[in-house]
């Protein structure tokens, strides 16, 4: 085994594990915590993957934007009962066949199809080609993205404010 | 629209002038001295630790009713008719707050207060002076508790400045100094040596802290 | 060394994480997370197949795009939730089944 | 990952023997070993030399008795203390989350440093996001201070925690709107690209490439990105008079270290972070190249450390609104304004 491939498989396990604690934990602070080592464990795929820019703005909007987000999330919903997580024995034998049975699915799948593979060019750099891209061929979404992102701010504004500030100053 | 602007022009404003004022004092003298190798001045009529004359004091007990906290107690005997022999004047500095109350009461103005301000001991008891007998014990005692400790600052200091180290040599003599006894008049004994006297004084410690 | 198929499965592990934490957590925060992970997955998946099977970057544009609709949907989802927050004092999914404010 | 320390100088004739795998882990873990290094000494003289400062400003000596000229030895007293002090941990913290989160913090300064340009090839991994992985590395110290505050149980750290992390991003947008102009000026993400393009004299270093728009960003960066790694005067998330000491009250020995050790070399990133995209990194101002690229890049950046000192010393602290008020409507519409103005001018000038 390659240096890079024992490397890769530390990394696949370390940011599996974590998303599993994330699922499978029953304190939900500790979940939103995992979730970052498993964002961050997803980045270095990226990184693997030779997708610099995206590893870097993955690790920017994730890791430090949507998980303290959540950690927000969690610390203003969660005042009066505690912070313990149920898991509902019912629902997670369904749960389990489903994901196993998706998971199967997926997996032959990838084994199975004939992918019409070609040799890994090494790029120089991945955030030029994302940048002149961004703004000729895919210049509509991304217009159309930054107007969502400012009514997403507004509205999300909007819905969290407490609703006694609507008379008040 | 204008108070913005202006709010923001005010701040900065206001933050180069700190900023200015801080710069300035970056390069002014110190005003603190470098303590234990350094004598700090003590103002004139600074109230430190009391200094009494036992030939001219009469025991009359003035200063310990005029004191707020009791922490005077006079002990005498009485030889004859015009004389008395103080056999202990003791002041307790856990109690004393330095009021200086004691002072001007004084027919005789045998007790004032000096420059002393050390007081910093291990041991709760040793701060109850005992004025007549004041020193000799409490000098030797405080000496071999911080000698070496002392001793090594003064050859840490040496190096650099031999003139500072060379001073505070001899003030390790000094019972009036630093970690050592208060009495400048008696036991010049203690100034001589430490060595010869460790066990002895050793000896009184452990006879001073069994209760 | 490590090809398309390894990415694939790493993928597919981490989305049906995601996919058991949606169906089985009853806290909507959880919930949240679970959808955070499937998007993750996602991702891997269009960046795997941008660098083994296309070319150019397209594969990381829309993953960068699926990033910012994250972002402003934990955003939305975490608003809604704060007010469901102070309606119900509650956030299990399963009991809010009343469409009034 | 593979790119790392490409540049690295290490003897050739250690690698030549070895298989590639073995001498990329070899040259991994002495890169690592470098800037661990860095990190350590960094911290260890910006510890001693803020002492001073502060001291003098407040007509004070300082430490004066470790070591024989000004104490300077007093940071590596006060390491040694702190190694042997006992790591408490409180009873109803969370152990596990409250021995991770110093080490969060921690990972997040340390790895700040790798793509620091030193000198022309001194670097340790000249990444081609080097710009945005800090800004994003730097962004993660956030989930660490969360976690202290959130692990440690105590009223005070999780408003530190909580403190912290709004402040940091919200104070995202304006260090980012700040380094848009710089790297307008420069048209690459890399750190040693940004470097070079300021080649040649103080006039080409990029605070002038945009006219007073750059030189106002420049402002707008320091000022902001203080804010980002919660300096005085925005050191609210660990305000003493309100929260005793914000998120780091509960920590002692070792994990509280590695908390101050984060704060100090998160101070030196950020200076490094300015003094690099404005300030020509390591070029001199005259453009002579006689003086080796370290020597004048810790020249600036100290300076621009002391200023971050200085502030320290003569501002009091602001309230959260005042905080919020300099993040969302001074510094974010500046933001704004400097991108524009400094696109305009670098096509027009």
């Amino acid at each position: 085994m390659s240096f890079e491939a024992s490397i890769w498989y530390l990394v696949a396990l370390l940011t599996l594990g974590t998303g599993a604690y994330v699922v499978f934990t029953r304190n939900i602070v500790r979940a939103a915590f995992a979730l970052v080592f498993t964002f961050l464990g997803v980045a270095a795929m990226y990184v693997f993957l030779r997708a610099d820019f995206l590893a870097a703005a993955q690790l920017l909007i994730y890791g430090g934007g949507i998980t303290v987000l959540l950690l927000f999330g969690v610390m203003l919903t969660h005042r009066h009962e505690g912070m313990e997580l149920k898991l509902d024995p019912l629902k997670a034998l369904p749960a389990v066949a489903i994901a196993g049975g998706f998971f199967v699915a997926i997996w032959s799948a990838a084994r199975r199809a004939d992918w019409d593979l070609v040799a890994p060019v090494e790029p120089v750099g991945t955030s030029e080609a994302i940048g002149s891209a961004i703004m000729t061929t895919h210049l509509l979404p991304f217009e159309e993205i930054s107007v969502l992102l400012l009514v997403v701010l507004i509205g999300a504004l909007f819905v969290a404010r407490r609703s006694g500030e609507e008379e008040g100053s | 629209m204008r108070a913005y602007f202006r709010n923001i022009y005010e701040g900065l404003k206001s933050a180069v002038a700190g900023l200015r004022v801080t710069f300035g004092y970056l390069f002014k003298k110190s005003v603190t001295v470098h303590y234990p190798f350094e004598e700090v001045k003590v103002a004139n009529g600074f109230r430190g630790l009391h200094h009494l004359k036992v030939d001219i004091c009469i025991a009359c007990n003035q200063c310990a009713n005029a004191c707020p906290v009791s922490c005077i107690e006079q002990t005498f005997d009485r030889i004859d008719k015009e004389n008395v022999l103080v056999s202990r004047f003791s002041i307790d500095y856990n109690k004393c707050l330095f009021c200086w109350y004691c002072i001007p009461v004084c027919p005789t103005e045998c007790i004032t207060m000096g420059a002393e301000y050390e007081l910093a001991t291990f041991d709760r008891k040793s701060l109850d002076y005992d004025l007549v007998a004041r020193g000799e014990r409490t000098a030797k005692r405080n000496m071999t508790l911080f000698r070496e400790e002392f001793v090594q600052v003064i050859e840490k200091v040496r190096e650099k400045k031999p003139e500072l180290a060379e001073k505070a040599e001899g003030l390790m003599g000094d019972p009036r100094v630093g970690l050592c006894g208060r009495n400048p008049e008696k036991d010049k004994s203690a100034s001589s040596g430490f060595v010869e006297e460790e066990a002895d004084s050793q000896a009184s410690v452990s006879e001073e802290v069994a209760p | 060394m490590i090809g398309l198929v390894h990415y694939l499965v790493f993928a597919g592990i981490l989305f049906c994480l995601g996919l058991f934490a949606v169906l089985t957590r009853r806290n909507a925060v959880t919930v949240l997370m679970g959808i955070e992970l499937m998007l993750n997955a996602g991702n891997v998946n269009l960046v795997a197949f941008n660098r083994f099977v296309g070319s150019g970057v397209n594969g990381q544009i829309f993953a960068l795009f699926i990033i910012v609709l994250a972002a402003a949907e934990a955003a939305v989802a975490l608003a809604i939730l704060l007010n469901i927050y102070r309606t119900y004092k509650h956030i299990t999914v399963d009991e809010i089944h009343l469409l009034r404010g | 990952m593979s790119e790392l320390a490409q540049n690295l100088t290490l003897p050739g004739a250690l690698l030549a023997g070895l298989s590639p795998g073995v001498a990329a882990m070899l040259v991994m873990f002495a890169s690592c070993a470098a800037v661990l290094g860095v990190v350590a000494l960094n911290g260890m003289f910006l510890v001693w030399w803020e002492r001073k400062i502060s001291a003098h400003i407040q007509s004070r000596v300082g430490p004066m008795t470790t070591g024989y000229w000004h104490g300077w030895l007093q940071s590596i007293a006060d390491g040694v203390k702190l190694l042997l002090k006992e790591n408490i941990i409180p009873l109803m913290a969370d152990r596990w989350l409250f021995m991770l989160a110093p080490l969060v913090v921690f990972m997040s300064a340390f790895m700040a440093f790798v793509p620091i340009p030193w000198g022309e090839k001194l670097i340790v991994a000249d990444l081609n996001v080097g710009v945005l992985y800090i800004a994003a590395i730097t962004s993660l110290s956030a989930i660490g201070v969360i976690m202290a505050g959130w692990a440690s149980n105590n009223k005070w750290s999780l408003y530190g925690g909580m403190r912290a992390a709004a402040q940091i991003v919200s104070y995202e947008i304006p260090v980012g709107l700040a380094l848009v102009p710089a790297l307008l000026a420069s048209s690459t993400l890399s750190m040693q690209g940004i470097v070079e393009v300021q080649a040649g004299g103080i006039w080409n270093w990029n605070i002038f490439a945009g006219g007073p728009f750059t030189i106002v960003a420049f402002g707008a960066l320091f000022l902001a990105s203080l804010a980002e790694v919660n300096r005085a005067p925005f050191d609210l998330p660990e305000a003493e008079s309100e929260l005793v000491c914000g998120f780091h009250t509960e920590y002692s020995g070792m994990c509280f270290a590695f908390f101050f050790l984060a704060e100090y070399s998160e101070m030196f990133v950020v200076a490094v972070v300015a003094s690099v995209l404005y300030l020509g990194g390591w070029h001199d101002p005259l453009g002579l190249g006689i003086l080796p690229g370290p020597v004048v890049l810790m020249a600036k950046v100290l300076l621009l450390v002391f200023v971050q000192m200085w502030f320290r010393w003569t501002f009091p602290r602001l309230r959260v609104d005042q905080l919020m008020y300099l993040a969302w409507k001074v510094l974010t519409p500046l933001g704004f304004i400097n991108v524009f103005g400094a696109a305009f001018w670098l096509i027009l000038v």
